[in-house]
């Protein structure tokens, strides 16, 4: 073994030192662990990967009511959700432990529109009457929440929002909306008066047109959401609706990248299981470097992106203004790997790989969806840039 | 370098071009369906007959056999020719590019005078059987075993990933006729009827939601000893025939994608400004670039050697690895561009019909089918660049004695 | 092996037609491979490494002058000038052929500054008189020539190009100038009148200083050019400064990706005879998947890079219309492979692949002299797709 | 998740930075220059020895040699916060994070009384002597023969890749003593005198224009048995028990780079505008960032297991993969921005002192030294996911018999 050089050395002594800080508890505590451990068996035995691929196979469902039913049980979705508003009164960490436990299992439930948008969006902009109306109701899972902002190909920006409030009443269309074919209320981004503001939307009222969309993720659902002079009801400051989209979307994209990590995983241990019990020329594949290495990157790329998601918790749990520039790494960085390691998973798994039968493509499904849901990694590449700017001419 | 024809190959492919136009359907663009329709087979083995009748099947085939008795560079014209127009998908490749082959080469007199004939025409079609679920890449681990019986062979077992099982009318099985013997010692081939009640076809349902390959199952399959191709126990050598042929198919390419993206950038603005100026599509968009036009280019050099009469140099096995890789890249990165929006997926909805959406799914197979990346960089570094074989455990081992970790 | 799939043949078909065309004849004629073949004997016999380590070892010369002589004997500096002009009147290709055989032995000569630029930029734009006057000695050995354009770090603009020209009199300075230290005439591009042209300039006349710059390439000189009243010929038609100049780099950029593909070439070779003559744990290192792959990736690239350069020679030689957006292509491709040749080829080399004493790093270093001499790759990458662009526009 | 020290940590934190505030000398950002010169050599000797005299030197070894006797996480924020000061380097590294370990652990009481204390005070400095030119990654294949002769043993050879081991006072020595036993099972480890004249040191000049390492020659050197270090013919389990603290010693993380290239930006310009606006860069940066950072959170989830007293996970070992890579990529990067430019490595006249250009020719070394990219990539796939070992040929075979192509 060639001993390190004084350039080495050097390096590693400066990344030391730009590593500085106090940093003596970057990790989950015992008791976070503890949960997300529990998290683990409880979807272990309730989610195993037959209950997504029903959902799968079943072009009229989008999602699985009995295992929705129990995470709600579970007080999952009121993890972080205040007590006198019926949550549990966890943190932002706790939530991303259990994140990371539903990624693992795929869960095909509408947990990330509801907890991750909806329930976020509330906290952060909803009046003191919307909160005790909405919250106790998603900590309760009687109510499916849905975030909807797009209206056409490409990224978000102010001026592809068409979708108008006047007088209170929504009209425009959303796509694609996730989990927009079954949800009860969206938080909706509409201009009023030329100005985007989020809005309150009850599904059941008048107006609304659902459209399910056929998508490359049918364990999850996705609607075309159309309105016709729609009730709706103003969520946080008026003309602050873009602001505030990004500080949910920022929010968000910590905890979906938790699920993405979680994905990750699951999809590398796929990935070695294969390796160690397919043979070839009467070797195991996973004796073969280029089997090996290929499993060493996907780990490389899985340990960067667990290790920005955990600087990511910390900064959503710490309201730190830190957050936008380390939700857009923890993104960027979790969408990465949870591409690849699905896309190398299939390959690791040869022809099998890419059959119906076997799993590998529904990672590669959930893959997409998580990259795209939130916005693809593209534009929160630009957006990571943007806040680096700010911070290197602060 | 001139693309220019010499007075010999103007004239044929005035000819040629002249046929082809009062001949053969014009170009529509449209991608075919594959044959699991089968109004396109009929299709096909009318277009296919037509070629035979005038000389342009099988060009460099004796005209005693159906062919046309020509030069290879008058194969490599036509070739150029015939890719302008939309002629029906080809059912017949893998029959008249590599089990024909193999019969002409080590089958005996009655087998090519019984055979070759009517696939020229298209009138029969054949299948290739060598791959099984437990051996993937590693051809020569076939299982299904044939067992001697007087002048017949008993044959049980399975194959998998078989091209157009279900409509072949005859396939190139290969069998293990002898466990206790090193692998590549005990194996032997033979053709057999696929239309024989002991053989049972089963469509593999794939992520794309195509279907385009089959299992293949054999039940006490009884074949004469005339059916044999080549010795017994030489079933591996023949197999070799056989490959070597399919490795010249594997063209791939996924040329003008750049125009498709760029078509999907034009509708498509990124956080900085309208994405046909993203200077970081742009570059990806000159990678992918150089890329396939590189391979364009290192067919020309392979069409080249081959109106030469040379035998096409190695860097006819680059195509797939870089072309499967390329199509899979380009199609995430297009997603990205859709943004939230690239998670539709129906053609009705999604930019372009969805052509990105429907490449992300496929390119995993591409990646995969007609030998995985790692088998081709393999290839390449063994046959073109001499390097040593992965170190073997399985060679001078009696067949049943190799670890399966079952 | 697995079949193919039916979309794998559909591309294939698609693939095929795409490829049209008459192609019958893409590769060197019998005649060239003679003449390529030929100077391959030449500079095996002429030109081993060892010659390049002296030019590297010894500070004060910058290329080899007995090398230099002989090449001039061999008449390959006129291979493509005209005879009436002392030339062999040979066309592009064989000049391509010599290329590739002068990369491959990364021959320390000012072939490419003299040759590909300054009398391709005589050919292109010079009067008669010009003509008569240089080409001659250009191919007789007699001169050395060198193309000056930029004068600051980034791609060249008009806008960069501060030397002006005023009454026949060049004042400004040109860094970096590759082979500037040694060279007898300048290709210079200035302002006279705020428009940009060609010039000619004699490097012994008044008020030029030359600075020799320490470069990544120590085989290969450059200097820093520093004019004072400096007498300067126009070259080509007034204001045409910059097109002429693109036009010079379109035909380098072939010219110099046969030298980076002969370069590539040969630093394949060198890792492939490593890796099979290198024990490790008892085997030949290129008995392991990661080398064979790696060397395989290589390959690719390599293949890829001749092929682009040899569409890029056909354009050269037919003076086709194709050829900025060939030449681009051509340039993309093998700089991408030369580099990535050069730099695996070192990995492969392992511990001694990093020291001085083995040629690794020579082969590194001339990957990023010929990869930056006409411009970087990411400005070719841009030309590229601007052609592109023009081309589905018309 | 906590970036909050517990009142022992705030107070053991707030004492470090008083004693540093008032002894150690303030970061100036400077890159220390390295061993080569002396001078820095004494000021790392004076440093060594003034944290030893305070209980800052080894802090969780034992008081009585020389240590601070503390508890691991006082040793994680001691590190913390010295790294902010522009400390001497660190020569003392390979001795007390390898060598002495390895004495304190399998050597004998003598040898422990004799060389931990001064050790630790900065007073003497080891280097470790494993590599040999046959071996490069196969550590195993050391070749170096030991020669028992009565109470002594003669050795002669060859080590490479030693860095210090021309200012060591003491090297860790592996050495072959029987080469008819498999190859783990005839080595032996031994300390010696690096200023024996027995021992010749020859500087290896690399290709960045440095010369880290160097060359060890041993003529008939004679050392007493009592310097064997472990049991004759327990070499290799000595040796790992060295180099499982080296893998610990990467760190790795070219943190702050993505700074310096946008500074490069700022003054530069692209064919499509200024280049701290072209997308291409931009993502680039992105994607760096998040590597950098990546490794700097990974650093810190280490730190953390430490300072709970766990060893840390093999995270620890993705360090120097990414980040040699990485620094390769940018450094070629900020040279395709300045274009023409890019080629001038003159500190004077090149962009940011030439700092990508040196970073260009340094990553060459960056990422073979230390185990190259592919010996680490072996290393996470074997010990972290528990992949197979790769087919081995050297194993039960005698020493000398193993292939070496010579």
């Amino acid at each position: 073994m060639v001993s390190l050089s004084r350039e080495e050395k050097t390096v590693i002594i400066r990344a030391k030192a730009t590593a500085g800080g106090n940093i003596m508890d970057f990790d989950f505590s015992e008791d976070q662990k503890f949960l997300k451990n529990e998290a683990r068996k409880f979807l272990d035995a309730r989610c195993p990967i037959a209950v997504v691929r029903s959902v799968l196979d079943d072009a009229e469902t989008s999602y699985d009511v009995s295992l929705w039913k129990a995470v709600a049980e579970q007080g999952w979705l009121g993890a972080a959700i205040a007590e006198e508003h019926g949550g549990l009164g966890l943190g932002g960490v706790e939530l991303c432990a259990i994140a990371e436990e539903l990624g693992r299992s795929l869960a095909p439930i509408p947990f990330a529109s509801t907890v991750y948008f909806v329930a976020e969006a509330l906290k952060l902009a909803g009046t003191d009457a919307q909160k005790t109306r909405w919250l106790p109701k998603i900590a309760a899972g009687e109510v499916i929440g849905c975030f909807a902002t797009v209206e056409r190909p490409g990224v978000l920006t102010d001026a592809g929002v068409q979708a108008r409030v006047d007088g209170g009443y929504l009209t425009g269309t959303k796509i694609p909306v996730a989990d927009g074919d079954i949800a009860d209320i969206a938080v909706v981004l509409a201009k009023d008066g030329g100005r985007a503001c989020l809005f309150l939307v009850e599904l059941d009222r008048d107006g609304v047109t659902r459209e399910t969309l056929q998508t490359l993720d049918p364990t999850r659902g996705s609607a075309k959401l159309t309105f016709a002079k729609t009730p709706a009801e103003l969520l946080g400051e008026e003309g602050e609706g873009m602001a505030l989209a990004e500080s949910v979307l920022n929010r968000a994209a910590v905890l979906l990248a938790f699920e993405q990590v979680g994905g990750a995983d699951k999809a590398l241990e796929a990935a070695k299981d294969y390796a160690l019990n397919r043979y070839a020329f009467g070797r195991q594949i996973g004796s073969y470097q280029a089997i090996k290495h290929k499993l060493a990157d996907i780990y490389i790329k899985n340990e960067l992106a667990r290790s920005n998601a955990y600087y990511g918790a910390w900064a959503l749990d710490a309201g730190a203004a830190e957050l936008p520039l380390a939700a857009a790494a923890a993104r960027v960085s979790a969408c990465e790997a949870f591409w690849f390691a699905a896309k190398e998973n299939i390959q690791t798994h040869g022809g099998m790989g890419f059959t119906w039968g076997v799993d590998c493509h529904i990672y590669y499904r959930r893959a997409q969806q998580l990259g795209l849901v939130a916005g693809g990694a593209k534009a929160w590449k630009e957006r990571l840039v943007t806040q680096l700017e700010r911070r290197n001419a602060a | 370098m001139d693309f220019n024809d010499t007075p010999d190959e103007a004239a044929y492919r005035a000819e040629v071009r002249a046929w082809l136009a009062a001949n053969a359907p014009t170009r529509t663009g449209r991608i075919d369906s594959g044959m699991e329709d089968l109004s396109s087979m009929d299709d096909a083995r009318v277009w296919q007959r037509k070629k035979a009748d005038a000389g342009y099947a099988c060009i460099t085939w004796p005209k005693e056999w159906g062919g046309g008795g020509g030069a290879s560079w008058q194969s490599v014209i036509f070739g150029q020719e015939e890719a302008k127009f939309e002629t029906p998908g080809n059912p017949f490749q893998i029959g008249l590019g590599m089990c024909v082959p193999t019969v002409m080469t080590v089958g005996n007199q009655a087998d090519k005078e019984r055979f070759v004939r009517p696939a020229v025409r298209g009138d029969e079609i054949w299948c290739q059987l060598f791959s099984e679920p437990s051996g993937g890449s590693d051809v020569a681990a076939a299982r299904t075993r044939a067992l001697r019986d007087g002048d017949e062979w008993v044959i049980n077992g399975q194959k998998v990933w078989t091209s157009g099982a279900h409509y072949s009318d005859f396939g190139l099985l290969l069998t293990r006729t002898d466990p206790d013997v090193p692998k590549h010692k005990g194996m032997t081939m033979f053709w057999i009827d696929m239309k024989d009640p002991a053989v049972e076809c089963r469509p593999i349902h794939q992520m794309s939601g195509a279907s385009n390959f089959n299992e293949v199952y054999f039940t006490d399959l009884r074949v004469k000893d005339s059916q044999r191709v080549g010795g017994v126990g030489e079933g591996w050598r023949v197999s070799l025939v056989t490959l070597m042929n399919e490795r010249l198919a594997i063209g791939g390419g996924a040329g003008g994608g750049h125009r498709t993206i760029f078509k999907l950038a034009q509708d498509i603005a990124t956080l900085a400004g309208p994405a046909t100026k993203d200077s970081a599509l742009r570059e990806k968009i000159a990678d992918w670039y150089v890329q396939a036009e590189g391979l364009k280019y290192t067919r020309y050099r392979t069409q080249t050697a081959l109106s030469r009469g040379q035998t096409p140099g190695p860097e006819s096995s680059i195509g797939k690895v870089v072309s499967a890789a390329l199509m899979q890249d380009m199609a995430n990165t297009a997603l990205e561009l859709e943004d939230q929006f690239g998670i539709i997926s129906d053609p009705d909805m999604a930019p372009l019909a969805a052509s990105f959406q429907t490449a992300l799914m496929g390119a995993p197979g591409m990646r995969i089918a007609g030998g995985t990346d790692e088998i081709l960089r393999n290839i390449i570094a063994e046959r073109v660049l001499g390097l040593p074989q992965d170190i073997r455990l399985d060679k001078d081992v009696a067949f049943k004695d190799i670890p399966t970790g079952r």
